[in-house]
């Protein structure tokens, strides 16, 4: 593997498909640690080593909700019940997680399930903004109501608009809840659940040739 | 080397009366002056002139049908669907007879030219042709048979218009340049590097060009 | 006088006394596919509704329908021009979840497209910006310009705008070996035109009347609403995703991140003027480093290793009908699965923070995607900041947002 | 004795001076009137479009005739409009909505029957005595006539670009005749041949009174809403403000009216400011009295024209508040200024 090639730089080498690792050389220990070898098997689901600290941090301060951490790679996913839910994300601007970078759904159909996540991350709190930390919870599919954040965090005004169109999730107590991209009877098909299948053409990467050059596909 | 990018608190410059109503209109002015006495055109002409694209370019598709192993990768891998395997009746040299193999063919009204066809091919049997401006009288034109997915499509406009090529230019950013002179330099020269002299040029033609 | 015959398809509204609704868009002829309710009381707007969702093309859901790797060709036409910006956070949330770190010289190589691309999508807003406000002169200047960078793009990748460049583990070409000798004259000729830029536009005293103190968003509002990019370095905010929670190649690059602290028009303005200098800068040191550094390592070695001597052969101009510094992909793509996880990415795209929610259950297509992009992030401020100015403020505070409807419709 | 040839001749010298160079019909028909007109705003909208074009990195009109630089390509965009249909909404108020844009049209030519096009008495179209407030006058009277298409268009752009269009005419009104008279002190004369002459020597009154010569080159550009004064049909939030229910010639009378209006005025500060047909003396007969002087006049105005057109491409247009500020807070002062001095040079005895 060709690794930190900026400490040889005059190394001209036009196919050295393995060039001799030089251990003395390594520039950081951050950097070999991105440089571990391919491991072969899937990789282990944990939460992310840079989040250690924080989730320790955010343990602390939603103490008495019951968070619960799922493993995620690139952002923190605390997950609270949806009775909790407001009172966490009071606590978590407190904290200094003053703005929504996404409120996304998920459709768990077999569980019959949606989760609803807050990304959040901070502007003013430069020591957060390194991090994404996802405020979620799941919520019947029959009866898909949770608590609107909008009069904690505005920016997430806009997102829970598409979501209650894109899913039928009712935000309770938003303040103006109305289809967002959608027309509404296209928003009373719910596009994003999993039950809405698009039409589209076959994936057979097959077919026959008189079929082919009939196609009205365009 | 760890170089953190940083913050740089700028401010917006600020003028004050006179030097807006002054500097301000006298330097737009001045830079509008300037050019409309020494314009930067670098409009193609585009019927009478058309760009030489440089190999490499996405252009349209062409298959070699005798690399072709029939693998089927380019049709799994294509994003719009545009790309299908059809069976037909070949003559195995191999084997020596008629075996039915998969070859694929195309459909350019659904092809966007993300090219993942022809990086995917494992024996290059796909290639891209340098030209991407073609017309077709219907769109059932454009779903291609095997045929004439195998010969590189006609380039209509080369017959009428002068080839030309942008090269870049430190005062004037683009500069066209009639491709002829410029392929010619390159062939000289052996080092696939604009010349000064291929940019002199070039400013001829820009100025032949008004 | 007999009252306006009611035609088909017109839908009456009440709106209050003193109100007069105008609605800008949808087929309007700056703004592209959207739509603005507003209400001006007198000259001034009162209520500001921005109706979205025209160029809509659910993609999220497609997305649900589509193999891994035929998605980036997909998500690429939220915001063809600034492709590298708006697919890579999806690779990067793929890699996380596939635990794949691509090689350097790929980093490098996506960072300069990357760059290539802010400056292209920032030339794009500004010439947008200027017809907005009745100036053609520069929306011609800045889609001329715009030109050098797209040129640049497609001799590093094949196609002008819809580059689809990185792929998981690695980028598909090499820089061509007249690459970095074009990269900095193209970057000499930027630095001069900005200077013009600023005296026929941002210093001419007719648009600074029309930018100043228009449409101001301080440090705190911008928070609340969750404004991105660099309309919130406009206010004063110091985050940029290359500054907090630096990506690809950019911890290794020396560049300054502008803050400006006024949060107006004109500041929005001046931010992207001067993130171009940036990524002009960025630019000479991406090519500086892979013109030093020997041509490998563009692919992770999990899609490379085993590739065969024809690959290579390929990637050095051996075979001549196919070209030079291609990289083949793996047959292996066509049918990649990735293992079940989820991961999250984020990337500074030329107009603000793009976002990807990735989730995998291990099939050979994503089980959810969630893409936010900046300028949806962005379009809260019309109903907010725009209220309580003049009409004609509208679009003067509409471009310096350096709107892109596809992109927020999605 | 009568030959046929000599009553031809008579007939044709008749014709020539009874109805060609009979100055009423000629100043309003051919020059500086409708004809004339016609092809300066043709060539000054082909010169509008190529002087973007060369500071914007493009050509501007060119395929249509490449030889000539694309300079038939307004005559083709007159053809255009010309067969276009005319499509009348069902909601406009009909006949004011047909008579607003040709009043424009022919409000906007008539102060050329006001102003003289040489100093050869014979060839006024009118008395001279107080040609120049005659002429300011009737320069005044077609901007109504926008507002009222937009009030007949009844249409909400329409409206907003006609209530613009109504603000910025009181306000540019002001500037334009108190720059435009602010030279009488200075000739003691509202006769615009007196003006004229005065200037004969090569002391325009432009350079005798700058700010005057600003202040209403400035309100010409305001009056027919050129850049960086836009403001009516702004299309960025109005589609094309007044003008946005009209279409193929009614929509080319429009812009054809703004454009036949700067001429006008044009004409008109080129006679008070740029010293009219000076520095050439009429001689007799029509040719050398009459004809030359005018095509001199022409000239002159179009290089003003020329100017204003080239604003275009370097400036993009005020806000509405900002453009009346502007006009009431600025340009008025300025005005009454160049009033004070042309008061103060008539004092120290500048002209003799």
């Amino acid at each position: 593997m060709s690794s930190a090639p900026e400490k040889k730089p005059n190394a001209p080498a036009p196919q050295a498909p393995t060039p001799a690792p030089k251990p003395a050389a390594q520039p950081a220990a951050q950097s070999a640690a991105k440089q571990s070898a391919v491991p072969a098997a899937p990789p282990k689901p944990t939460i992310p080593p840079e989040y250690q600290e924080l989730q320790k941090k955010v343990a602390e301060v939603l103490k008495g909700l019951n968070p619960t951490f799922e493993p995620s790679r690139g952002y923190l996913d605390v997950v609270v019940a949806k009775e909790h839910l407001v009172e966490a994300a009071r606590r978590l601007k407190e904290m200094g997680f003053d703005h929504v970078i996404s409120v996304g759904a998920i459709d768990y159909i077999a569980k019959k399930q949606f989760k609803v996540m807050y990304h959040l991350t901070s502007y003013l709190n430069e020591d957060l903004s390194k991090y994404v930390v996802a405020l979620s919870t799941y919520i019947e599919r029959d009866s898909p109501h949770v608590p609107s954040l909008t009069g904690i965090w505005l920016s997430a005004e806009f997102h829970e608009r598409e979501e209650y169109e894109m899913f039928g999730i009712i935000f309770d107590g938003h303040p103006d809840l109305r289809p967002l991209l959608l027309t509404p009877a296209v928003a009373a098909l719910r596009p994003l659940r999993k039950d809405f299948v698009v039409k589209e053409e076959s994936d057979d990467i097959e077919t026959d040739y008189e079929a082919y050059l009939a196609t009205k596909w365009w | 080397m760890h170089v953190p990018a940083k913050p740089s608190p700028k401010e917006v410059p600020r003028a004050t009366f006179l030097g807006r109503a002054v500097a301000g209109n006298l330097g737009a002015l001045a830079v509008g002056v300037k050019y409309f006495f020494d314009p930067n055109r670098i409009t193609l002409l585009y019927p009478h002139e058309y760009i030489k694209l440089r190999q490499g370019y996405r252009g349209y598709i062409v298959l070699i049908f005798d690399k072709c192993i029939s693998c089927a990768s380019c049709a799994r891998i294509c994003p719009a669907r545009a790309m299908k395997m059809v069976s037909i009746n070949v003559f195995d040299k191999k084997l020596k007879k008629y075996m039915k193999k998969k070859y694929p063919v195309i459909n350019y009204n659904r092809c966007i030219f993300c090219g993942f066809c022809v990086d995917v091919c494992p024996t290059e049997a796909l290639y891209h042709v340098p030209y991407h401006d073609l017309v077709y009288n219907s769109m059932a034109d454009m779903v291609l048979t095997l045929e004439d997915f195998q010969k590189e499509p006609e380039f209509v406009t080369a017959k009428e218009g002068v080839p030309v090529t942008y090269i870049y230019d430190e005062k004037k950013g683009l500069v066209k340049v009639h491709y002829e002179e410029e392929g010619g330099e390159v062939q000289k020269a052996e080092g696939g590097q604009a010349s000064a002299a291929t940019e002199a040029q070039g400013e001829q033609a820009q100025g032949g060009g008004g | 006088m007999e009252a306006a015959p009611r035609l088909p398809g017109m839908e009456v509204r009440p709106v209050e006394r003193h109100v007069y609704e105008v609605q800008i868009g949808p087929a309007h002829p700056g703004s592209g596919h959207m739509r603005i309710f507003v209400e001006v009381d007198g000259d001034i707007m009162v209520r500001v509704d921005p109706d979205i969702g025209f160029v809509h093309r659910t993609m999220e859901k497609l997305a649900e329908g589509r193999d891994w790797i035929k998605n980036i060709p997909l998500f690429e036409r939220m915001a063809i021009l600034d492709a590298c910006n708006i697919t890579l956070p999806y690779v990067e949330a793929v890699e996380k979840i596939l635990d794949i770190d691509p090689p350097p010289r790929a980093k490098y190589l996506r960072t300069l497209l990357c760059e290539i691309n802010r400056i292209a999508s920032h030339l794009y807003g500004m010439g947008i910006f200027g017809v907005f406000l009745g100036h053609s002169t520069l929306y011609m200047w800045a889609f001329g310009d715009r030109e050098v960078f797209v040129q640049l793009a497609e001799d590093l990748t094949g196609a002008r705008l819809t580059h689809s460049y990185p792929v998981f583990g690695g980028v598909r070409r090499d820089i061509p070996d007249d690459f970095p000798q074009n990269a900095r004259k193209a970057a000499r000729y930027m630095r001069n035109r900005l200077n013009e830029y600023a005296k026929i536009f941002l210093n001419n005293p007719n648009i600074r009347k029309r930018l100043e103190g228009v449409g101001v968003l301080d440090k705190n509002r911008a928070t609340e609403l969750g404004i991105v990019g660099p309309n919130v370095r406009a206010s004063g905010i110091k985050y940029d995703v290359r500054l907090v929670e630096p990506y690809e190649a950019y911890d290794e690059l020396d560049f300054e991140i502008p803050i400006f602290e006024e949060g107006d028009s004109l500041a929005r303005a001046w931010v992207r003027v001067e993130e171009i200098r940036q990524s002009l800068n960025i630019i000479e040191q991406a090519v500086d480093w892979l013109e030093r550094h020997p041509r490998e390592g563009f692919m992770h070695d999990r899609f490379w290793k085993n590739a065969p001597q024809l690959y290579k052969d390929i990637y050095n101009g051996k075979i001549d009908y196919a070209g030079k510094y291609r990289v083949k992909l793996m047959p292996l793509f066509a049918s990649l699965k990735v293992p079940a996880g989820k991961a999250s990415a984020r990337v500074e795209a030329g107009r603000g923070e793009m976002f990807y929610y990735v989730e995998s259950d291990g099939k050979n297509v994503p089980y959810r995607v969630r893409v936010v992009s900046p300028s949806f992030r962005n379009v809260i401020a019309f109903k907010y900041v725009m209220p309580g100015h003049r009409l004609m403020d509208l679009p003067a505070i509409y471009g310096s947002f350096d709107y892109f409807p596809p992109e927020w419709d999605r | 004795m009568v030959t046929a040839a000599q009553v031809a001749y008579d007939v044709g010298w008749g014709i020539l001076h009874y109805i060609i160079f009979y100055p009423p019909l000629y100043q309003l028909i051919i020059i500086p009137g409708l004809i004339a007109a016609l092809v300066v705003v043709i060539f000054i909208i082909w010169f509008e479009r190529k002087a973007a074009a060369r500071v914007q990195m493009r050509y501007g009109p060119w395929e249509i005739s490449p030889r000539t630089g694309g300079a038939t390509q307004l005559i083709a965009d007159l053809i255009r409009y010309t067969f276009q249909e005319i499509i009348v909404p069902r909601t406009v108020d009909f006949m004011s909505y047909i008579i607003a844009p040709n009043a424009a049209v022919i409000f906007s030519i008539l102060p050329l029957v006001a102003v003289p096009m040489t100093s050869v008495s014979q060839y006024w179209p009118i008395p001279m005595d107080f040609s120049l407030l005659i002429a300011v006058a009737l320069s005044t009277l077609s901007p109504i006539f926008v507002v009222m298409m937009s009030w007949a268009s009844n249409n909400k752009f329409a409206v907003v670009g006609g209530v613009r269009e109504s603000f910025i005419i009181v306000a540019y009104e002001l500037i334009a005749v108190i720059s435009l008279l602010a030279v009488v002190p200075l000739v003691s004369t509202f006769n615009l041949v007196d003006i004229v002459q005065v200037q004969m020597g090569g002391r325009w009154l432009g350079l005798l009174n700058p700010i005057a010569l600003l202040d209403a080159f400035i309100a010409v550009i305001m009056s027919t809403s050129a850049f960086p004064f836009e403001i009516p049909d702004s299309e960025s939030e109005l589609v094309a403000g007044p003008y946005t229910e009209y279409s193929g010639l009614m929509y080319g009378l429009n812009m054809g009216a703004g454009y036949i209006r700067r001429w006008t005025l044009s004409v008109l500060i080129t006679l008070v400011f740029l010293g009219g047909w000076a520095p050439y003396r009429p001689g007799p007969g029509v040719v050398a009295g009459y004809l030359v002087p005018s095509l001199i006049v022409v000239a002159k105005a179009v290089v003003v024209m020329a100017i204003m057109s080239f604003l275009r491409s370097v400036y993009g247009r005020y806000r509405l508040d900002q453009a009346l500020s502007l006009a009431w807070e600025v340009l008025i002062p300025m005005a009454i200024a160049a009033f004070g001095i042309s008061i103060a040079e008539t004092y120290f005895g500048v002209i003799p």
